[in-house]
């Protein structure tokens, strides 16, 4: 390791030093509001520190991490969610009795680990990106241990993430076995010497996309992702939902193309499926749910069986429109769970569909907001979601994936529905004007930081949405660096 | 060394692996799918190391080494939240822990 | 002086606007002032203008005021074209017009809705002017449903009354039948010469198409559908009897003088293209045949003396088709003609019985009435002597002699025709004298309530004099030949062609027509007013019952469309009330949430489950990639 | 420039209604007048300022600005003769929503104009973009708020109304967002130029396989959205639930964007596709015609009625698009302004029922006339409207579209002919259950109010104008017109040149003194050879 490998590092050093800071601090005395500065500031500092490797190129660092634009970008995207979600964490935990310090060490090591996941051009650099990942989100769901479900969605995702761990690991050691290398691009000239691939390397292939796949929580895989979203406390749901997905997402995206895993009609089987099934079930099964939460998850599901058609495209148009994609649906998601914190109280969250019953006559901004992320997840115009859900489509006619669009097409009705019945719940009038407000109010300067984020992203989503050339450029230009 | 080619290794490993696949399918306790769990992630474990020794690559071994504190530190957080949950539920049926459906 | 042409139409329209605009807040007396002076002056420019017109006989005179709209090509004005047709039916529409206004200012004295009534008939003097006056079809079809709408209003003025309303309803909707024929044709006709203007259409279709001409055919079928509708002839003549609900004076012009004949005047106005199918015409006689028939049988049953006008009317009609469908077009207009004066005046006597028997309309509960109304019974009876051909006095003898006459002489006319007439005249004779009978001979069964007084004598008496004297402007050539008629409309309309050498025994179908009067005269008179035990009698018969009640019925065409066309729709329309397109969504979106429950179950909160599913999953995706 | 402050005022109209809320409950309505008579003041302008159409182009604005350029897409605004009108029509009916709102609508005041403006503001925008991705994103735009409309302010079933109007359009336009999307890569692939660019998108030659696919994409949308029997089952909820203003704008405005899409990219973009495709579609308009009059005449709910008679109006407008000749394209465009009025007055006269009956039974009505005689003589005029009565705008339209449909298909026009008895027989129950017959209410029913004349003048002297003096509409219309069927060398030029030797000339008032029956032919001929 050279120092200009530590310097293309310096966002995840900066992360880790935060750690260490942060766990003295707790060490000398418990402070929530110190916590989260510390935190924050040092997301901060690493997405600075991201400016000086705007230019980067391409710079590898040992068989196992490389510096790219298109890292870059996902680093600098999962940085500032992650800024933005502890930004709503203050707020939410404030109100908690439990010791909130830790929380904030956890969410730092999630975002190194799937730092590190977005980079890594090795079998060992993603499986630890993808463990410090998985064992933080373990603690984080469970964070709010006195709840039972807290509590059960923390098991649940610990045994079930472990055992789709164990199908990507012996999935990885059967691809090692039959190419003899861990490295991407050993594995990609491996496999092109092959005229037939190997039985061993396809099943490898198919045992890790059992594990890609529980994390992207696509179908089959996509059980415990309602289950976890709603026990988990909302910031981390919205953790969950957003980084680790994209996350994964970057790193499946990175291997595809390192491969080129679109020239076997096998594996762009299998994803079709997935994503197909991925909509169909994830919109069906939000259809007439109530807890927004779970509506969240479903359609998180479905949200990532679109990625997924973009994903397919396999070319750069594909690849922009992920990203592209991934930018909305991550202020979406951020901002939709963001309205959840908000609105939920000491006892529990605000999930039930009934909790949002004439909100935009009780607190029309609040309102507003969170219709604006839910019309984007809709991909209705004047949002994100609308330019990303264009641009998927696009890249989706452009490769001519007639099927997989259409039944995007399709399923973004079946979403509208239930995307709609959140909405109409909200300007409904309220059943009687009596009903008071139960909610402890919060200390103002905490109530301005929580509506302070979400202003951010509901300008953010509008803005990308009427003018997404600025965005467009510079993920145009990012990713123009990485892709062959 | 030489004798044992790669397949019985990796079969082997299979074994192993569905083994735990399979115990972790019906095993009610909770304790014990995480034991099962375990036992999948070391048949991966093993499986590095055969496929390692058939290459000739010290990989496979780190990646074991990799594979055994990854499952420390999950049983550690694992065996936390079970003693949460044996204080709520007073019980380790994980058929119990079903709050959340639908 | 064709610059005032525009005015006729106008001032009647202008009269109108007024009405609506103030007639609520105006006294009764500016409303009439307003409702009969715009149509009194209209009349007077007519009279003024069809003096020059005499005089000066240009062929037409044609005023444009602008231009409608033009979309390539297709550009009708609203233009006026007044040539000696049109100049005939101005003539009956302002003047008779004009005489009802003046009636009805008495009619509807006490009516609350004086002003909306006087609206209603002042649009519908410019509409129907507007009609007759029109130089492109188009703008005849806007008259035409222009006088279609005031019928509707008119016909449902009593509006509380929901059998009024379904009358004006039925009008409205039948005659619409008829205009959507009238449509497509124009249409068609389009299509053709690419232009609606009717004098260049007249020109070029005797150009481009030879007698017999498959499109001709059908074009003049298709008017002819319109005409059918408008005049209520056979098969769309069901909706005339009906129309009697409205105020008598309306029945009096739109169902009796003027609109009713918007048909003979349709014909007559595309005569050329008519005279291209030999079918056409032939279906033109035979409808007016037929139509006078069952209307003349239909008319003997009646009780209601509208009604029975009303059937009357539409026989009447059915001659002047008769007279078209032979060629005999300015036999058919002059018919039109007297028709109007005398059935208008018929209709403003009944009105005027109903007005003293405290609205009372059944004959039965008629009679005597000669004492207590001597001019309207005297009027009456001129209008009755008109209406049945009474010999030689009546106008109505002459304008309907003419017609049979040419029925048998003219070229395209057949014997069978020529007897249908002469039994229509008989039963014509038969049932005008049992009306007369009924209502002025007789004991008095109903108290004389108001008396007439000058507003609706003078019309009358007026109407009656020109039921007497309109006949002697065109006289048979036996008769001291008088072809003022004929002569006046000769550049328009060409004259029939008689079959030479029958003209000698013209006397004799004279006299059979005479006789025919006359003895219908004598069977009403002997079976309603010397021995009413004969009627007793029929009356126990089985057959003459259903006979009677099969004819008072209109011939059951009322029970025949309700059940093929009416019962259908509405059973059908109610049937579908929610529309079962819309079921097909609701299957869909049944589907979508079945598949949701579905989905939904899998969700089971149990984590074996999920691990179970994951290992399907795994099964499956391993299975495809060995597979494959 | 102007054309974007069309938009931009509306715009910025809305969010000022929705901020003064908070000052004082009428301000909004103030802003929102304000601004709707701003903008149709601009139009007005616009319009009278080019009184003939220019030629060689049919466009007399435009406005062109790089949006996302990476894709191609600007923010590109034109304004033709029919862009015109229909903008005329929009903003005029937008004043008498925000009239017809001032006293129906009493809660959320200031929301409300914020969603009327946007949605005048979205469909503006549809009919003035001359980008495809601008158009699907103004075509979205507007159903929000439209959304919103009967989803808050709506009847007893908005929310299931509300939800089903937006499901139907939403799906429909996502098909067209694919074909949209399919035009854009195979011209992009064709030329190397990748732009959403109408006009670019316009020289697209394509293989007829894909040209029907495409047209297919672009239909979908445009039908439901017209809507055309059998995607019209949104349409009666959506209009029956809407407060009075939201079904104005339904009726009078939303229809017509599926029938200026169809006129706007349908023809142009896939002359060869439509020309295959057009028996089906007359068939569907007849069917749409016939069905919808049938159905509208069983119905007891007003609106619901009102509802379905636009399904059959709407008939009329695809059996004329589909007649590919100017007549028929100048009756569709007639139809689309008279539909507007014509419909828009009869469901105000609905909300004017409402607000006094608070019902739209129409058995519950009946014998008005004698005491709400202006309310009558107004319904009287639009059912007589709405019934195709000469004189009245609507009849030019149908007419034009008949006799234009005629010369395409001889039986398909019969039928819908017939479809116009059928409307005589709904349009008349409509007067004869609700202002006829005997009164079965207690108390009087109060006639309009000055406000509400004000209201309906306006609207019965347009529609007798339209009725009598169409010209100036047909001319405004007329060059567009000829450039969206430029692609379609029917019989119409040919016909043309007959008829416009026949047709007299002059539009002063000339008395001619007939000789012996001149034809107007001849009477030209003689000018020439002099």
């Amino acid at each position: 390791m050279t120092l200009t490998d530590f310097q293309h590092l310096m966002p995840l050093l900066i992360l880790t030093f935060a750690v260490l800071v942060s766990m003295l601090v707790i060490a000398v005395g418990r402070n929530h509001k110190i916590m989260y500065v510390i935190t924050a500031v040092s997301f901060l500092a690493a997405f600075a520190s991201l400016y000086d490797l705007r230019d980067v190129g391409r710079y590898t660092i040992g068989p196992l991490l490389v510096i790219d634009g298109f890292g870059v970008f996902y680093i600098g995207m999962i940085l500032l969610t992650a800024l933005l979600i502890s930004m709503l964490s203050y707020a939410y935990f404030e109100q908690r009795e439990e010791r909130k310090e830790e929380y904030y060490i956890l969410l730092l090591l999630a975002t190194i680990g799937t730092c590190v996941l977005v980079i890594s051009t090795h079998f060992a650099s993603l499986f630890l990106g993808l463990e410090i990942l998985s064992v933080s989100l373990y603690a984080l769901i469970a964070y709010l241990r006195t709840r039972e479900r807290s509590d059960e969605a923390g098991i649940k995702y610990l045994i079930l993430a472990a055992f789709s761990s164990a199908f990507l690991l012996f999935g990885m050691a059967l691809v090692y076995a039959s190419t003899g290398t861990m490295e991407f691009a050993g594995i990609a000239s491996a496999i092109a010497s092959f005229t037939e691939l190997p039985l061993l390397l396809l099943t490898g292939f198919g045992m890790m996309i059992v594990g890609i796949g529980f994390k992207l929580s696509v179908v089959p895989f996509h059980m415990w992702a309602p289950d976890v979203y709603e026990g988990a406390p909302a910031p981390v749901t919205a953790f969950i939902a957003t980084v680790s997905k994209g996350g994964v997402l970057g790193v499946l995206i990175r291997f595809f193309m390192e491969v080129d895993g679109f020239r076997y009609p096998t594996l762009v089987l299998i994803f079709t499926i997935v994503a197909i099934a991925s909509m169909l079930a994830g919109n069906l099964l939000a259809l007439l749910q109530r807890n927004v939460k779970r509506i969240l998850a479903y359609s998180s599901i479905a949200h990532l069986g679109y990625l997924l058609v973009a994903f397919l495209a396999g070319n750069e148009m594909g690849v922009e429109a992920v990203t592209f994609y991934l930018v909305a649906y991550f202020i979406t998601t951020v901002g939709a769970f963001g309205v959840v914190a908000m609105l939920s109280d000491k006892e529990r969250d605000a999930e039930q569909l009934e909790d949002y019953r004439a909100l935009l006559w009780r607190r029309p901004w609040t309102a507003a907001v969170f219709t604006a992320m839910v019309l984007s997840l809709a991909g209705i115009p004047l949002t994100a979601g609308f330019v990303g859900k264009f641009y998927i489509l696009a890249a989706g006619v452009n490769t001519q994936l007639w099927l997989l669009v259409v039944m995007l097409a399709l399923n973004s009705v079946i979403g509208l529905f239930y995307y709609i019945r959140i909405v109409a719940v909200m300007f409904q009038q309220p059943e009687a004007e009596t009903q008071v407000e139960p909610r402890g109010k919060l200390r103002p300067s905490i109530y301005v930081a929580s509506v302070g984020t979400l202003t951010v992203l509901a300008l953010l989503l509008v803005y990308i949405g009427v003018y997404p050339s600025g965005l467009l450029q510079i993920i145009q230009g990012l990713i123009a660096t990485t892709t062959p | 060394m030489t004798a044992i080619p790669m397949e019985t290794g990796l079969l082997l490993a299979g074994i192993l692996f569905m083994l735990g696949l399979i115990s972790v399918m019906i095993r009610r306790n909770i304790i014990f799918m995480l034991i099962s769990v375990e036992i999948m992630l070391n048949a991966a474990g093993l499986a590095f190391i055969v496929a390692g020794s058939h290459w000739a690559q010290p990989d496979g071994q780190i990646m074991f080494i990799f594979i055994l504190t990854m499952a420390a530190a999950e049983v550690s957080v694992g065996l936390a939240l079970i003693l949460q949950i044996y204080h709520q539920l007073k019980t380790l049926n994980s058929d119990a822990a079903n709050f959340m459906k639908g | 002086m064709g610059e005032l042409l525009w005015l006729i139409p106008a001032l009647p329209f202008a009269g109108a606007l007024l009405l609506v605009l103030f007639g609520k807040r105006i006294s009764r007396m500016l409303v009439s002032a307003i409702g009969v002076g715009s149509v009194g002056i209209a009349a007077a420019i007519t009279l003024v203008l069809g003096i020059e017109f005499l005089s000066s006989r240009p062929d037409f005179i044609r005023q444009e005021l602008w231009q409608w709209f033009d979309v390539a090509g297709f550009s009708p004005s609203i233009a006026f074209h007044l040539d000696a047709l049109s100049m005939v039916f101005i003539f009956v529409i302002t003047f008779v017009g004009f005489l009802i206004h003046i009636y009805s200012t008495e009619y509807m004295a006490e009516d609350t809705d004086y002003a909306r009534f006087f609206a209603c008939m002042n649009l519908f003097v410019g509409s129907m002017l507007m009609l007759v006056m029109a130089d492109n079809l188009l703008l005849l079809y806007l008259g035409w449903e222009g006088v279609g709408l005031c019928s509707y209003l008119l016909i449902g003025f009593w509006y509380k009354e929901p059998a009024n309303g379904y009358a004006a309803r039925k009008a409205f909707i039948i005659t619409r039948v008829g205009d959507t024929a009238m449509a497509i044709g124009l249409f068609m006709l389009f299509q053709h010469f690419g232009t609606l203007h009717i004098q260049t259409i007249s020109t070029e279709a005797a150009q481009v198409w030879s007698v017999g001409n498959e499109t001709a055919m059908i074009i003049a079928l298709l008017l002819l559908g319109g005409a059918v509708g408008k005049s209520g002839q056979l098969p769309l003549q069901t909706w005339l009897p009906d129309a009697m609900a409205g105020p008598t004076p309306v029945s009096a012009l739109i169902h009796a003088a003027t609109m009713v004949t918007a048909g003979v005047y349709l014909i007559a106005r595309m005569h050329v293209i008519f005279e291209l199918s030999p079918v056409a015409m032939t279906a033109v006689a035979a409808i007016g045949a037929a139509t006078l028939l069952i209307a003349g049988f239909a008319a003997l049953t009646q009780h209601d003396i509208k009604r029975v006008l009303a059937y009357s009317t539409i026989s009447q009609v059915g001659y002047m088709f008769l007279a078209l469908g032979v060629g005999a077009w300015s036999a058919g207009v002059f018919h039109f003609m007297i028709h109007g004066f005398f059935k208008a005046l018929l209709f403003l006597c009944a009105g005027a019985i109903i007005l003293a028997l405290h609205h009372e309309q059944d004959m039965r509960k008629m009679g005597g009435l000669s004492k207590k109304l001597p001019v309207v019974f005297y009027t009456f009876l001129i209008g009755a002597a008109s209406l049945a051909a009474f010999p030689l006095v009546s106008a109505g003898f002459y304008s309907k002699d003419q017609i049979l006459w040419l029925q048998l002489a003219g070229e395209k006319g057949n014997i069978w025709l020529y007897l249908a007439g002469l039994l229509g005249a008989f039963i014509t004779s038969i049932y005008t004298f049992r009306m007369v009978f009924l209502t002025f001979f007789g004991e008095e069964k109903t108290h004389v309530g108001h008396k007439p007084t000058l507003a609706i004598l003078v019309p009358l008496i007026i109407l009656g004099v020109l039921s007497f004297a309109g006949g002697f402007i065109e006289l048979p050539h036996n008769f001291g030949h008088v072809v003022l008629f004929s002569d006046f409309l000769s550049p328009v309309l060409p004259a029939v062609n008689v079959v030479e050498g029958l003209s000698q025994y013209e006397w004799m179908l004279q006299l059979l027509a005479a006789v025919v009067s006359l003895s219908g005269i004598f069977i009403a008179y002997l079976f309603y007013y010397k021995k009413p035990a004969l009627i007793e009698s029929l009356h126990r018969s089985e057959i003459a019952m259903a006979l009677h009640r099969f004819w008072h019925s209109g011939w059951g065409f009322d029970q025949l469309y309700d059940t093929l066309f009416v019962r259908p729709y509405v059973y059908l329309s109610k049937l579908n009330k929610g529309d079962f397109i819309d079921s097909i969504y609701t299957f869909i979106a049944h589907i979508t949430q079945g598949a949701h429950r579905l989905f939904s179950s899998t969700q089971t909160g149990v984590m074996r489950n999920y691990v179970a599913g994951i290992v399907v999953g795994a099964i499956m995706i391993i299975t495809i990639s060995l597979l494959l | 420039m102007i054309l974007v402050w069309l938009i931009a005022i509306l715009m910025a109209g809305g969010v000022l209604a929705w901020i003064s809320g908070k000052v004082n409950r009428s301000l909004p309505r103030w802003i929102a007048l304000g601004s709707v008579l701003a903008v149709f003041g601009l139009t007005l302008y616009l319009w009278l300022s080019n009184p003939a159409p220019v030629l060689g182009s049919a466009w007399l604005v435009q406005y062109n600005m790089p949006w996302i350029p990476q894709w191609g897409i600007s923010f590109s605004l034109a304004l033709d003769g029919l862009s015109l009108l229909l903008l005329l029509l929009t903003f005029f009916l937008g004043l008498l929503s925000v009239l017809i709102s001032w006293r129906e609508i009493q809660t959320k005041v200031a929301f409300f104009h914020l969603n009327l403006l946007w949605v005048l503001a979205g469909i503006a925008g549809v009919f003035l973009t001359m980008d495809l991705f601008l158009f699907y994103f103004f075509w979205e735009v507007m159903l929000i708020p439209m959304y919103f409309l009967i989803g808050i302010w709506g009847h007893e079933n908005r929310r299931y109304a509300a939800a089903k109007f937006f499901l139907f359009t939403q799906a429909s336009g996502l098909l067209m967002l694919l074909a949209i999307l399919g035009l854009y890569f195979i011209h992009g692939n064709q030329t190397g130029l990748y732009t959403f660019s109408y006009f670019e998108l316009l020289n697209t030659t394509l293989a007829p396989e894909a040209a029907r696919l495409l047209m297919f994409g672009f239909l979908a949308a445009f039908l439901v959205k017209l809507p055309i029997v059998p995607f019209h089952s949104w349409l009666p909820d959506a209009h029956s639930q809407a407060p009075t203003a939201g079904s104005v704008i339904l009726a009078g405005l939303l229809l017509k964007t599926g029938a200026y899409g169809l006129l706007r990219f349908v023809l142009p973009l896939f002359p060869t596709a439509t020309v295959e495709f057009a028996p089906w579609a007359m068939l569907l308009g007849v069917i749409g015609i016939l069905y919808g009059a049938m159905l509208a005449f069983s119905q007891t709910d007003l609106k619901r009625l009102v509802a379905y008679t636009s399904v059959s109006h709407m008939g009329f407008v695809i059996l004329g698009v589909f007649a590919f000749n100017e007549w028929a394209l100048q009756g569709v465009v007639m139809q689309m302004i008279t539909h507007g009025l014509s419909t828009g007055a009869l469901f105000i006269i609905a909300g004017f029922l409402y607000e006094r009956l608070h019902t739209r039974d129409i058995r519950q009505m009946g014998g008005f006339w004698s005491t709400a005689p202006k309310m009558g003589f107004i319904c009287l005029v639009f059912v007589m409207a709405s019934l195709g009565l000469p004189g009245l705008g609507n009849f030019i339209a149908e007419f034009l579209t008949l006799v234009g449909s005629w010369q395409a298909n001889n039986w398909l026009t019969v039928f819908a002919t017939i479809g116009i008895v059928l409307a005589t027989i709904y349009s008349l129950r409509i007067m004869q259950k609700i202002f006829l017959e005997e009164h079965k209410l207690k108390q009087a029913l109060p006639d309009l109010n000055a406000r509400e004349m004000l209201i309906a003048i306006p609207m019965v002297v347009l529609i007798l104008w339209l009725g009598f003096y169409p010209q100036p509409f047909l001319d405004t219309a007329q060059p567009s017109i000829r450039e969206q069927l430029q692609a379609y060398t029917g019989s119409a030029p040919e016909r043309e040149q007959v008829a416009e030797v026949a047709g007299p000339e002059t539009k002063t008032i000339e008395v001619v003194l007939g000789e012996k029956k001149p034809s107007p032919n001849i009477h030209i001929s003689k000018t020439l050879n002099q």
